[in-house]
């Protein structure tokens, strides 16, 4: 039996470590701890071990993202934020967390509970899942799926389901709002989401995320300036961030679909959407910027890379927050159907074409494209974006005309005055 | 094919993040699209009006400031007026300046904290109003100084102010005065073209200047939908007629005019207020009277005393006024929301017999049915805070 | 181009990022407050009043409760009345200082603290014991004697008696010989009053 | 400066039209009779050389042997204002004419006046109690009320 997980450091460790005597030679050093004949033992120890890391690790990220969130936003604001626990606040998610869990867990009398319980596991579970296939460093991740890409897409999706759940299990109008819109939004941006990501799989020739990182001999955000803009506003959106936070939109509907969680449950939420913000910068650093490969030592350094362009992107994601109002569901999908769809569309057209030229295909192994190709084909796709948005731009431009302002100079009235 | 939809019914408020306050909006809802709005209100009554019939001139002024209380000076300014008109007096004129001074003040602060809750109501996460709160605070000090409270302030008295500006105000006026037009300028840098703001607003919740009239709308909302009249340039009270400015006017009377109405008549209320620093001479600051009408108040007790001086004497406005019975007044001033007048009637006793508060945020939120019905949701909150109400003139 | 705006937008919030916020850590610091501002900690003076319960009448929600005695002397041998109550309701005052105002021998004034949080609501009656015993810092509101001699509550000691009234004033000197009777009340209108004084003294 | 169109000027141009309508006029005062105010309301609004377009603000003062009802009207067009009044002599049941078909602007006003002040109006669309809630006794604005409620 040789265990998929093999190429990982950690599980390999652990499981040599505890592995039984036989099975495990090839590429185990020697013998393990336990018997023959308890490979499955280890098996599963191996696995726990790596889960355990992997789950700890996200949650502590979405704690030290709702500090960082906090902290940004604060000094966007000219605010100073939450500065009284710990060093510089640091600790303010872990009060936050226990505060929320000695909280009352209500559960409304009206609603489905089964349903209404589910709506936090399944969040977080999507979240986790598609952490299996993100690569951290050279030879770091659980697994390198060949359809990486693909899994991420769909496990992603499944969070459309539980904010469904949410709404409808809540027995609340508002949560229904949330929910509704919801749908609607999360799978129109489907659409220009896995469209954004065709260029890169054209390009690398392979939907695994580790051969992704290893063709980026050129960051794909130059040479897919399209799609990269089209999936960072597409995972935004699937994010519920800022300007499309219309799920949670607190002026509109309260809370949206979570509005009627509370104490663990919505700590629950609150930690997958966090640590979604985390999984979606980490995802845009693997794509467009080449994950763990850096300018010097990537095979040492490529934690520190990859955390480097994780926490970019993460900056950026709370900036925009901390800036933009929101837009409105009905343009939210015209945005999504009229902008970032043709855009997409256009990308993938004008990639196919250059892969096309480029001889991608020769002979039977598909070859990588070289590092000249792909600065070629960045010069080419920078003025092509930038044309398609402006042409793209010019449906909205009365919307967004700003009118001149108006004076009116009234003479004053004259006033009659009795002066003694 | 027809979809059969089913019309939802949602109370959006009195506990809601942005009804301003405890507006409830009795709103049914066709998906997103509202069909009806009735907005119900009452949660903040506090019979301002009947209270003030149990206090004298001089304590109702401390209730008045509770009406707006983002915008206590012009509420000050609009009782006294209507005070002064009955018993016919009138502020002298560096208590005039003083006034115009605080509530031009009032006015900027005031459109700052609506400019910046419809920002909030847009979703911009608070940033927008945290840079206006960081501008008002700056007004909110010069209040400070001025009269002690920040909020609730009760500067204003019948005939003038309570007491001439502090020495070190001025100063502070003059920094502030300088700091405001990089403030200002950060603000639209910000707002005014940034595309989202745009398309949220442009074109949504259009008032004709017409239905405007007729529902008696007033104030910014007004002068939005292309009708040039603010009552400082129509029947100037205190000394506008002294000073320049300009009043905006807006195009189509959409949200975005609303909202760029205000600003711009923050600038104006600068321009009026640096005027007023630069003309304001010394004198007295509360209207004096001539000593006969004293003694008519001590006449009514039977306790008429002889005159203190030969020729005639002048005091202070004495504390308890005693307007004479059967005189009304309708004061006014163009108060931030709108148009604010007291309507007060007079017995000849120490207290209003009637004080009828006329609020522009109860007349401005007639229009709000005609402005949302075919709206969406997001819509409404918007619109909402583009007419800037404050709950607690709404309900008094 | 589309999205300037925006940019710009993004330029602004960037450049309050860099600079230092504008709140203050509120316990820690404080903003300062002026000398005329209006807080609870009233100071009141028992040696100047009178218990002509002036400012109970005056108060508009009615709040001060006042309770006097005669004292034992006479009027002719300098008694006067004992004041046995002297309550202040601060949980339902609006700090419209008009008590202070309405005070004809400058007994009362407002005071400068704003944290009196109780959680009862009968700790927020300021009595009478309360009120003679507290540090006396009166607020300059409506005390132009105060304000004139430069007097700021927040930085200075407290102040005697003696030191508080309105007989200690010059300008008021002034006004009871006379000063001010022969004064014309400025009306709109007078162009005549340039040339007098330093422009807004 | 607004100019007060006084009660007098004002009557003239009424009692062209309505002869009976006018009750008595007093400095800047016009009293009408509350049977014909909603057609001295269309008369103020549409006559051209008055047109009260704008509806300041009603209110209703309680003089315990009879209500008066006041309009402040306000021309933007001339820039001019007046003040018309009605008096409603019941004391159980006053009636007045509503002129929100008139002017829009009186809908909550009058539906207050109807809360606080008991005053009804003949053609409101809407009269409910606007400020207070359904059943609460009594209508606290007159001058005669005493607080029942205890809480």
């Amino acid at each position: 039996m040789t265990p998929f997980l093999q190429e990982n450091v950690v599980f390999r460790e652990v499981y040599c470590f505890l592995g039984g005597n036989e099975g495990n030679a090839s590429w185990c050093g020697g013998d393990g701890l336990l018997p023959g004949g308890f490979e499955w033992a280890a098996y599963f120890a191996a696995g726990f071990v790596i889960m355990f890391i992997l789950v700890n690790a996200a949650l502590l990220g979405a704690a030290v993202f709702v500090w960082s969130e906090r902290r940004l936003l604060a000094r966007f604001q000219a605010r100073r934020g939450p500065n009284r626990w710990g060093p510089w606040g640091i600790f303010q998610p872990i009060a936050d967390l226990l505060k929320l869990i000695i909280k009352e867990d209500i559960v409304p009398n009206a609603a489905d509970r089964l349903a209404f319980t589910l709506v936090p596991i399944i969040m977080l579970m999507a979240l986790l899942l598609s952490l299996a296939v993100m690569p951290f460093a050279r030879n770091t991740y659980l697994v390198n799926l060949n359809v990486g890409i693909l899994y991420i897409i769909a496990v992603s999706s499944m969070s459309t389901i539980a904010i469904f759940m949410a709404g409808w299990s809540s027995a609340n109008k508002y949560a229904m709002f949330g929910a509704m819109r919801g749908v609607a939004m999360l799978i129109s941006y489907e659409i220009p989401l896995v469209l954004s990501l065709v260029g890169v799989v054209l390009i690398v020739g392979s939907m695994s995320l580790v051969s992704v990182v290893e063709a980026q001999t050129v960051p794909f955000l130059l040479v897919q300036p399209l799609g990269a803009l089209v999936f960072m506003l597409g995972i935004s959106a699937e994010l519920n961030r800022t300007p499309f936070d219309i799920l949670e939109a607190e002026s509109e509907i309260i809370a949206g679909y979570h509005t009627e969680y509370s104490g663990i449950k919505f700590a629950l939420i609150q930690a997958a959407e966090m640590a979604g913000v985390l999984a979606a910068s980490g995802f845009l650093a693997t794509i467009f910027m080449g994950g763990w490969s850096g300018p010097f030592w990537s095979g040492q350094l490529g934690a520190f890379w990859f955390l480097v362009k994780l926490a970019g992107f993460v900056m950026l994601f709370i900036w925009i927050r901390a800036t933009f109002p929101r837009l409105r569901i009905d343009q939210i999908m015209a945005f999504a159907w009229k902008f970032l769809l043709p855009l997409a569309l256009i990308n993938f057209l004008v990639t196919a074409v250059q892969v096309y030229f480029f001889g991608f295909y020769q002979g039977d192994v598909p070859g990588e494209l070289t590092r000249n190709e792909l600065w070629i084909m960045a010069a080419i796709n920078i003025p092509v974006a930038l044309i398609a948005i402006g042409i793209f731009g010019r449906f909205s431009r009365e919307k967004v005309r700003v009118p001149e302002p108006v004076f009116q100079n009234i003479a004053p009235s004259p006033r009659t005055m009795e002066v003694d | 094919m027809a979809i059969r939809t089913e019309p939802v019914t949602i109370n959006i408020g009195p506990q809601h993040p942005s009804t301003h306050g405890v507006l409830r909006l009795r709103v049914t809802f066709d998906g997103e699209v509202i069909v009806d709005v009735e907005p119900v209100f009452g949660y903040l009554h506090r019979g301002s009006e009947k209270l003030a019939e149990e206090r004298n001139y001089v304590q109702v002024l401390t209730l008045t400031d509770r009406l707006d209380y983002v915008a206590s000076m012009t509420n000050n300014q609009a009782y006294c007026i209507a005070v002064e008109k009955m018993l016919g007096v009138e502020a002298p004129l560096r208590g005039q300046y003083l006034r115009v001074l605080a509530a031009e003040l009032q006015r900027a602060a005031s459109h700052l904290v609506a400019t910046g809750f419809l920002l909030q109501d847009l979703g911009a996460l608070a940033t927008p109003l945290m840079y206006c709160f960081r501008f008002r605070e700056k007004i909110l000090d010069l209040f400070e100084m001025l009269c002690g409270a920040r909020i609730t302030v009760s500067y204003m008295r019948p005939g003038g102010v309570f007491s001439d500006a502090p020495p070190d105000f001025w100063p502070a006026l003059d920094d502030l005065m300088q700091e405001a037009p990089h403030l200002i300028q950060e603000l639209e840098q910000l707002l005014m073209k940034n595309e989202i703001v745009l398309v949220r607003t442009k074109n949504v919740g259009v008032l004709s200047a017409e239905s405007a009239i007729a529902s008696s709308v007033s104030g910014p909302v007004l002068r939005a939908s292309g009708v040039a009249w603010d009552w400082r340039k129509m029947d100037p009270y205190d000394i506008y007629d002294r000073l320049e400015f300009d009043v905006p006017v807006g195009e189509r009377g959409d949200n975005y005019d609303r909202f760029r109405v205000r600003i711009e008549e923050v600038k104006q209320s600068l321009r009026i207020v640096e005027q007023c620093r630069d003309e304001i001479h010394p004198g007295p600051v509360r209207a004096d009277v001539d000593a006969e009408a004293i003694d008519l108040v001590l006449e009514r007790r039977g306790e008429a005393e002889k005159p203190l001086a030969e020729g005639p004497v002048r005091a202070e406005l004495p504390f308890v006024l005693r307007p004479p019975a059967g005189a009304e007044a309708y004061g006014r001033v163009e108060a931030p929301k709108g148009e604010l007048a007291f309507y007060l009637v007079s017995d000849g006793s120490i207290a209003p017999y009637r004080c009828k508060i006329r609020s522009p945020s109860l007349i401005n939120l007639t229009v709000l049915r005609e402005l949302l019905v075919g709206w969406k949701l997001a819509d409404m909150i918007v619109t909402l805070g583009s007419i800037d109400i404050n709950m607690g003139e709404v309900d008094r | 181009m589309y999205g300037f705006g925006l940019a710009k937008g993004l330029m602004v919030t960037l450049k309050n990022f860099i600079r230092p916020p504008f709140t203050i850590q509120y316990p820690e610091e404080r903003i300062p407050q002026h000398p005329r501002f209006r807080g609870e900690e009233f100071a009141w003076y028992e040696e100047r009043c009178t218990g002509c319960a002036s400012c109970a009448k005056y108060c508009p929600l009615g709040i001060i409760k006042i309770v006097t005695s005669e004292g034992g002397r006479s009027p002719q041998e300098g008694g006067h009345y004992d004041i046995d109550v002297f309550d202040i309701d601060i949980g339902r005052c609006m700090f419209c200082g008009l008590c202070v105002e309405a005070c004809p021998y400058d007994a009362l004034f407002m005071g400068s603290g704003f944290e009196r949080g109780r959680y009862e609501r009968q700790d927020l009656v300021i009595t009478v014991d309360e009120l003679r015993e507290a540090v006396k810092k009166p607020s300059t509101w409506f005390r132009p004697q105060l304000e004139d001699s430069g007097y700021d509550p927040h930085k200075d000691s407290a102040l005697d008696w003696r030191a508080v009234g309105r007989e200690k004033w010059e300008w008021h000197q002034r006004e009871k010989a006379g000063a001010r009777i022969k004064f014309r009340p400025a009306r709109v209108g007078d162009k005549t009053q340039e040339g007098d004084g330093e422009a807004r003294s | 400066m607004t100019r007060a169109v006084q009660g007098e000027e004002l009557a003239g141009y009424v009692r062209q039209k309505f002869p009976d309508a006018v009750c008595q006029w007093k400095g800047e005062s016009l009293w009408i009779e509350p049977s014909d105010l909603r057609e001295v309301a269309e008369f103020l609004r549409d006559e051209p050389d008055l047109d009260f377009k704008f509806l300041n603000s009603v209110s209703a003062v309680d003089y315990v042997q009879y209500f008066e009802v006041v309009y402040h009207l306000t021309s933007l067009e001339h820039n001019h204002s007046a003040v018309v009044k009605t008096r409603l002599y019941s004391r159980e049941a006053p009636t007045a004419q509503s002129v929100v078909a008139v002017w829009p602007g009186a809908d909550f006003q009058e539906r207050e006046i109807y809360d606080l002040m008991g005053v009804s109006f003949e053609g409101h669309p809407n009269l409910k109690r606007i400020m207070l809630w359904e059943g609460f006794p009594g209508h606290p604005q007159r001058r005669d009320f005493e607080d029942v409620v205890t809480y």
